[in-house]
């Protein structure tokens, strides 16, 4: 069941790159935190309750609400609602993604052979996550879509973190959330005024 | 005695020399020609005329003239002469000789370039290229008698009759026809340079001192004259031996410098002045003849050691 | 010592008054009186402490980065406080009336600071014992004469020069930074008396790569072949005072340090020797071409400078051959001919330097095709300067040609006492100085006669004449005759020195050379006598008349028809190509029916040239690097995502595998 | 240290109350003098910690010194710099309250001994310098900022990834992030892990450092920037993820894999190197040639590093010469600016005409960071090649030596162009010149007088703080 879920929110990913609108890969993001908030429900079995419970805020409340909410006024302010602009064709970026997710499964079967005490298949999943999340900041020209991407990326993260860690210490938790989320903010602010100043032309930024 | 005989030599040979080629090279040509004693009459005449000099010139046409003679002198000290003793002589004295010809002829630079006029200029130049190349092939010929004769005197190094290994005879041949080239350069005789044409731009030496008169002029003759004679002394005491008589010495020494003479103007009869162009590859000859030698010396100490 | 310390600290730091002063003459006078008497006071104290035993340690103990502070006055360094002292006391004249010209500029304070603590550091470097402090000192030195070439900084090529200047000194400065680290790391101490011993014991190539390094490193500063090419450039923009110091005392500072090492490395391997005389047969060569070619009359002044310390090179080499052939003779006679020829060579150069530095301030060029007929404006001060030119072309009555017939009975000796191999390369010395010796010859009657002979060339009412540079000019040329006349009781002095170092025992030295000596010394002086005397008497005797000059009867003349500079070395340069690369520019094509063309000659340092060609290849190298990196974020982050599967890759490898 | 960390939320959150420049002012002042003085009584209390997470060594004790120093500097300065600018007021009130919070987080970072922290802070750092950067607003300024923002979010997202490393491979040991225990059980950590961690920090915290070749963010943030806050980032902030990058090292040395970390150093280091010297051969804007030459030095930093004891003497020797002088320059740089009115080197000419005393700190700024003895580079890179030569790297000290020798004469070159040369504008006159070049020249003269004279207190604090590293 666990490692259905990490399927899904790996796949997800896959999903929004097929569709090639910006406002899809909002709703990925969104599908991201729920599926996250899901796993480590299932995975972390006898978790302390204060986590479980930081953790549902976090994943819930930041990642599956506010920030979506956040991007959508970006996007709204921007006016770049339709075409995700693609560096390459829509249909090789599709391809690449594809074999990132397919490398995940690789790299679970490595690490499976290599270390102990981790769930391979998380491990790879977040992993390739991660690698889509990179490939979305370096494929695409609209800043949004940066912005996205390292979402993407921070969910992979967060993925990587059920799988590998042992309990973070809550402080700490808490101001890695705090950091997270004024950088989207700044990432808003500086979005809106690159492009209200119609300072970013060509998306070489 | 002997110490005399040389500086009289030294004072007259070099007055009477150019006058007696003269004579030769016109009873050659078969005319009658000046009498033999021309060059000394002129030297006298010249003492007595009056001092020109050049509007831009400056003190250097003044001064010129005598470090030129004094270094030729000094130059004559280390020289072996009559009976084949130099007046002076003191180890390591060749250096001395070769930089007081140079410091002369330095000295015939400043003066040629003093006046501001374009010939003596040209003159200089020309004077210069061959003096490097000069320079050097002495400086070769110097290095090759001393290996030879392991002496560092100018006098005991030119001194090759006690040589008697067959392959000398080259050797000396080839040094005797070195030291000749040298003198027609030094003292620029014909085929190299000719003193009496009458045409500035082929001129190397002459155009030089074109704007010099009385006194100055008759110095720099004098000089000639004395590079004339030493470089004669040079080519005769490498083959006559020295003696104690005097008498024979002499009569030696004055034989030579006849037959030197003599060859000198049979040279200057026959040929005619080398083209200037040409002239370089000339030097470059001398100065690869000066090779062979130095190499021959080399060979020839790999077979005695 | 301590106060020998003090001293030297106070001709640094005294400057910095000056900026208390206002602008006016007074500050040129004071710091010219301030310098003379500290320098004296130098010159007595160091005497003093020489001779109450010769090697006093003096330490001050500081507790920085720096360490122990330590100086110590080794005979070598003696001699050099000695000669950089006497000779800075001169050149200070020179630099006295050189800046009464500057008197009311602001800059002249920095001048007078910068140029005071030149000084400063040239006396300190002598007395260094340490690492750390001789680099200090020794940069102190670069950087302050770095900063004294920009006196004139709003001309563009002064700031050409003056960086190719300082790149050069950086490079000799990591070179000797480099070679000092191996020597502290391979002897294990930091201070210079321990390197004796190292080096007695070291093996031959250690010692052998060492003195690689250091001779260099230091020749980037003694104008040595592979990094000579800055001096002439710098020295031709320098202020005439300026570049009589550099090149007059400056660089001898550079041999300091190589003499350093001389003398205590016993043995020297042949590989070594070999390149040492090939970097200095090199640099005579093209020194002397240099010199031969170029038409900026500092230019072939710093070019004979560059020849003469490849002289110096190639006695240092010499010395070195000595040592491997365990013959003291040539050692000793070799380390005699290096001081005096630096000596002598100092003393020309300033004399030669200052005048033209006085000539390019007083008629504003540096070529010598514009001027003409100076001798005219001033005669005794051209005389003056006639003699240091004879003497500069090493002519048997004066001071340099000691050294040159020294040389020559060095490559003698070598000839008749050694192997076939050795004999061959004397002879090709010997034949060697003697063509090198008629082209500086002919450069410097280029020289001389293109500046100062002939007809005047410019309408300035400029003149040379100078009471002070009268003066100047005569003590230095005392000072060469006094040399050169007495270059036996000198020579015998010089060898005093030697005799503190290992192999000077039964050098015998006097015993061969000493007749020889003599004879020279008095044969100049019965030549200086006679040239008086005659002289004096013809000048009284024969009456003159002066008339226009004969041009085979083309009647007045005009000032084009006087042979140029260029046109006088042409002989030779058409003969042997070498030193320079020419390159005529015209102004022909800026108008289609232009007036009048007028061409230029540029000339340029071949070497110079390579060095230039491979700076463009590194900066064509530069571009694609440049071109490679990231520009904007997403570049960024891809460099980011591949190095990060590079070093997976790399750190999984050994585990999968 | 409460205060340390306390006192610049509290300062902070009054100036963002009571909008007004005069307080800010005043209370940036109280803060940096309360800094410096903190640090010089600590000097002589080490070893004193506030709750487990944040504690006192001589290491971290050295980096705030510096910190401080240019902290107190660079207050001093930005008095005099932002005098008589247009819409002074809300904005450097906004300028003064991130000001302080960006010198917060350094300070926490430095102070802190937990990796997690340390993250935290790293990030912080950049999110807070980022208005600092943008504070002009102009496109290049927005520009710049939005680089800087997102390459070292992703960056530090990398780091991140690293620490998540660290801990998994401590897990048997309760998964701990703090650097001491870390240390202490290095031998029994999975080496794959070690490597993997440290490859992460390298990356994400040497994108904060400004190795080459993720420094884009660098050279634009520098220049772009005002001057103070330029010289506090390469001053400050690239030495302190620089600490970052040291602290995982220490771990992995005490694992016996220093051999890898050490090979990472000297490529990272070798390719700043180039990247910074191939610009500097055709470099235009000043302040950019500036700002490559950080990372010029920190790749040396980093060469440092890999090359054993002797190469930590070197890297913190080096480290004090390089902030204090580029700090210096960096002020320097914007004085020129107010001057000139341009940052292309070509605009500026005949400085030492115009105003010789800017030229003179200008120039000797330049000198002491081209490692003129005595200042304190000279020694650091006399040592780095001594250590080259001690550790056999020949090859590497060749390279390492064309490479410097290209910079120098870049830099050289285009400086002194910058202060010779014919003066194309009037004579300049300050309004209270004095706050704008005292700093730089109380720095020069702090790093000439270190090479003669060191307080004992300091010498022993760099020897503890080398036998930390």
């Amino acid at each position: 069941m666990e490692n259905m879920l990490i399927l899904l929110f790996c796949l997800v990913t896959l999903v929004g790159e097929v569709k090639s609108r910006v406002s899809s890969h909002i709703k990925v993001i969104v599908w991201q935190g729920i599926l996250l908030f899901l796993i480590f429900i299932f995975d972390s079995t006898g978790a302390p309750i204060a986590s479980i419970i930081f953790i549902g805020i976090e994943v819930l409340l930041i990642r599956a609400i506010v920030i979506p909410i956040i991007l959508n006024r970006i996007l709204g302010s921007t006016e770049s609602h339709f075409e995700a602009e693609h560096k390459l064709s829509s249909f090789y970026s599709l391809l690449i993604m594809a074999l990132l997710f397919i490398s995940g499964f690789f790299i679970a079967y490595g690490v499976n052979k290599l270390f102990t005490g981790i769930s391979p298949l998380q491990f790879g999943m977040a992993i390739s996550t991660i690698l889509m999340g990179l490939y979305l900041i370096l494929s695409r020209k609209k800043m949004i879509s940066h912005i996205m991407g390292y979402v993407i990326m921070e969910n992979g993260i967060l993925l990587l973190s059920f799988s590998l860690l042992g309990d973070m210490p809550l402080l700490i938790s808490v101001g890695v959330l705090i950091d997270f989320f004024i950088g989207i903010l700044l990432f808003r602010y500086y979005t809106l005024k690159i492009f209200q100043n119609g300072y970013d032309k060509r998306g070489k930024i | 005695m002997i110490l005399i005989l040389n500086s009289v030599a030294i004072i007259l040979f070099p007055l009477f020399l150019p006058g007696l080629i003269e004579k030769i090279k016109s009873l050659l040509c078969g005319r009658v020609g000046a009498p033999w004693h021309q060059s000394f009459s002129d030297f006298i005449k010249l003492l007595q005329k009056e001092l020109l000099l050049s509007k831009s010139s400056s003190f250097i046409s003044n001064l010129a003239p005598l470090p030129v003679l004094i270094s030729g002198l000094i130059a004559a000290l280390f020289v072996p002469l009559i009976n084949g003793y130099s007046l002076f002589n003191f180890p390591f004295d060749f250096v001395l000789f070769a930089y007081f010809l140079g410091f002369s002829k330095m000295m015939t630079l400043l003066l040629a370039m003093d006046s501001g006029s374009s010939f003596e200029g040209m003159g200089a130049s020309r004077e210069v290229k061959f003096t490097l190349l000069l320079e050097a092939s002495l400086f070769l010929v110097f290095a090759s008698l001393i290996l030879v004769s392991r002496q560092t005197v100018l006098t005991q190094m030119i001194q090759l009759y006690h040589l008697k290994a067959p392959q000398t005879i080259i050797f000396v041949l080839l040094l005797i026809i070195i030291f000749f080239v040298f003198m027609l350069l030094e003292c620029s005789r014909m085929p190299i340079d000719d003193p009496n044409t009458h045409l500035e731009l082929t001129m190397i030496h002459e155009v030089m001192v074109l704007d010099t008169s009385s006194v100055h002029l008759a110095f720099f003759n004098y000089a000639n004259g004395l590079k004339l004679y030493l470089f004669m002394n040079l080519i005769i005491n490498t083959v006559i031996p020295q003696t104690h008589e005097i008498l024979l010495g002499l009569i030696y020494n004055c034989v030579a410098v006849l037959i030197l003479v003599l060859i000198i103007a049979f040279i200057e009869t026959l040929y005619a002045r080398i083209r200037l162009s040409r002239l370089s590859e000339f030097m470059l000859l001398t100065l690869i003849g000066a090779f062979i030698l130095l190499t021959l010396i080399l060979y020839m100490n790999g077979a005695n050691h | 010592m301590s106060v020998l310390v003090i001293t030297l600290l106070l001709l640094i730091f005294l400057p910095l008054t000056f900026f208390f002063f206002k602008n006016d003459g007074r500050i040129v006078l004071f710091s010219s009186l301030s310098t003379t008497i500290l320098l004296v006071a130098v010159i007595v104290e160091s005497t003093s402490v020489f001779l109450n035993g010769h090697s006093v340690t003096y330490t001050i103990h500081s507790y920085g980065l720096l360490g122990n502070i330590v100086f110590k006055l080794t005979p070598l360094g003696y001699f050099f406080i000695m000669f950089v002292a006497i000779l800075s006391l001169i050149a200070m004249l020179f630099s006295h009336l050189y800046l009464q010209h500057y008197k009311t500029l602001k800059r002249v304070k920095y001048h007078l600071f910068l140029l005071q603590s030149l000084v400063a550091c040239m006396l300190m470097l002598p007395l260094a014992s340490n690492v750390l402090v001789f680099l200090l000192i020794w940069e102190g030195m670069s950087i302050t004469s770095f900063f004294l070439l920009y006196f004139d900084f709003e001309n563009i090529k002064v700031q050409e020069g003056a960086k190719i200047y300082f790149i050069f000194m950086h490079i000799g400065f990591f070179i000797l930074v480099v070679a000092f680290s191996l020597l502290t790391f391979w002897c294990g101490s930091s201070d210079f008396t321990a390197y004796s011993n190292f080096f007695a014991h070291a093996t031959l190539f250690k010692s052998s790569l060492l003195f690689l390094l250091f001779f260099i490193g230091f020749g980037t500063k003694a104008g040595i072949f592979p990094l000579y090419v800055w001096l002439p450039k710098a020295h031709s923009i320098a202020p005439g005072n300026v570049s009589s110091i550099m090149s007059g005392i400056m660089i001898k500072m550079g041999l300091y340090g190589i003499l350093m090492f001389l003398v205590i490395i016993p043995s020297y391997s042949l590989a070594l020797i070999a390149i040492v005389m090939m970097c200095a047969i090199l640099t005579i060569l093209i020194g002397a071409f240099l010199a031969l070619n170029f038409s900026d009359m500092k230019a072939i002044l710093a070019s004979s400078s560059v020849e003469n310390m490849g002289v110096v090179a190639l006695s240092l080499s010499l010395y070195m051959l000595g040592a491997h052939t365990q013959n003291t003779l040539i050692m000793s006679l070799s380390f005699v001919i290096i001081l005096y020829h630096c000596i002598s060579h100092g003393i020309l150069k300033l004399s030669l330097f200052s005048t033209l530095g006085y000539v390019t301030q007083k008629y504003h060029t540096h070529s010598i095709e514009d001027l003409g007929g100076i001798v005219h404006t001033g005669k005794i001060n051209s005389l003056l300067f006639l003699i240091s030119v004879i003497s500069m072309s090493a002519m048997p009555i004066l001071n340099l040609f000691v050294s040159e017939f020294l040389l020559f009975i060095v490559c003698t000796l070598l000839m008749l006492n050694f192997t076939l191999p050795t004999t061959i390369l004397a002879v090709f010395l010997m034949v060697f100085l003697s063509f090198i010796g008629t082209i500086i010859l002919t450069a410097m009657v280029k020289l001389y006669a293109t500046l100062f002979l002939g007809n005047k060339r410019f309408n300035t009412e400029a003149s040379l004449h100078s009471k002070i540079l009268t003066i100047f000019l005569s003590i230095l040329i005392l000072s060469q005759l006094y040399l050169a006349l007495f270059s036996y009781q000198v020579v015998s002095f010089l060898l005093k020195f030697f005799s503190f170092y290992p192999g000077a025992e039964n050098s015998n030295i006097l015993t061969e050379i000493g007749y020889p000596l003599k004879v020279v010394s008095s044969l100049s002086a019965i030549f200086i006598g006679l040239l008086v005397l005659l002289y004096i008497g013809f000048f009284f005797l024969k009456k003159r008349r002066c008339v226009e000059t004969w041009a085979c009867g083309s009647q007045n003349l005009t000032l084009n028809q006087r042979y140029t500079g260029e046109s006088f070395t042409l002989a030779i340069t058409n003969l042997i190509k070498l030193g320079t690369k020419n390159k005529s520019q015209s102004d022909i094509s800026r108008s289609l029916f232009s007036k009048r063309n007028h061409l230029t000659l540029i000339k340029s340092d071949q070497i110079y040239g390579v060095y230039r060609y491979i700076y463009r290849f590194i900066k064509k190298i530069s571009y694609f690097v440049l071109w490679m990196e990231s520009k904007n974020s997403q570049q960024n982050i891809l460099y980011l995502l591949i190095i990060v599967i590079i070093l997976t890759v790399w750190i999984f490898k050994g585990a999968v595998l | 240290m409460i205060l340390l960390l306390i006192l610049p939320l509290i300062f902070s959150a009054i100036m963002g109350i009571f909008r007004n420049i005069f307080l800010s002012k005043l209370l940036t002042l109280i803060f940096s003098f309360y800094f410096i003085f903190y640090v010089i009584y600590s000097l002589f209390h080490t070893s004193q910690h506030f709750t487990p997470y944040f504690e006192m060594n001589a290491l971290s004790c050295f980096f705030l010194f510096i910190e401080a120093l240019l902290v107190l500097v660079v207050t001093l300065y930005q008095l005099a710099y932002f005098k008589g600018e247009s819409n002074i007021g809300d904005r450097f009130n906004r300028y003064c309250i991130f000001y302080l919070l960006f010198i917060f987080s350094m300070s926490g970072f430095i102070l802190t001994t937990n990796f997690g922290f340390m993250w935290i802070f790293l990030e912080a750092s950049t999110l807070s310098s980022t208005f600092l950067v943008d504070y002009r607003s102009t496109k290049g300024s927005t520009i710049a900022a939005w680089r800087y923002v997102f390459i070292c979010t992703i960056g530090v997202a990398f780091a991140f990834i690293g620490i998540i490393m660290l801990s998994k491979g401590s897990a048997p040991f309760g998964g701990t992030l703090f650097v001491s225990d870390l240390i202490a059980h290095a031998q029994a950590i999975n080496p794959l892990y070690l490597k993997m961690a440290f490859a992460f920090i390298i990356l994400g915290m040497g994108t904060k450092v400004g190795l080459a070749p993720m420094h884009a963010w660098l050279p634009s943030a520098h220049s772009e920037g005002p001057s103070p806050v330029s010289a506090l980032l390469s001053g400050t902030l690239l030495n302190v993820a620089l600490l970052g990058i040291i602290q995982a090292y220490r771990i992995l040395e005490s694992a016996h894999l220093a051999a890898f970390c050490q090979d990472l150093f000297m490529i990272f280091g070798l390719l700043s190197l180039l990247f910074s010297a191939s610009y500097m051969l055709n470099c235009t804007n000043y302040k950019k040639m500036l700002a490559y030459s950080s990372i010029e030095n920190m790749g040396i930093i980093a060469i440092g590093l890999s090359l054993g004891p002797i190469g930590y003497l070197a890297v913190i020797i080096h480290i004090v010469g390089h902030s204090l002088s580029k700090a210096s320059l960096f002020l320097t740089s914007g004085v020129i600016e107010k001057m000139y009115h341009t940052k292309r080197i070509e605009g500026v000419k005949g400085l030492a005409v115009r105003s010789p005393l800017v030229a003179f700190v200008w120039i000797l700024s330049f000198l002491s960071l081209i490692g003129l003895p005595p200042f304190p580079i000279f020694f650091s890179e006399l040592l780095l090649i001594y250590a080259m030569i001690q550790s056999g790297h020949y090859i590497l000290l060749c390279v390492f030596i064309i490479l410097i020798t290209l910079i120098i004469y870049g830099m050289g070159s285009s400086v002194f162009s910058m202060s010779f040369g014919k003066a194309t504008h009037t004579k300049f006159i300050f309004k209270n010149s004095s706050l704008l070049l005292a700093g730089q020249l109380g720095l020069l003269l702090i790093m000439v007088v270190i090479a003669f004279y060191m307080p004992s207190a300091i010498h022993t604090l760099i020897s503890n703080a080398v036998s930390i590293l």
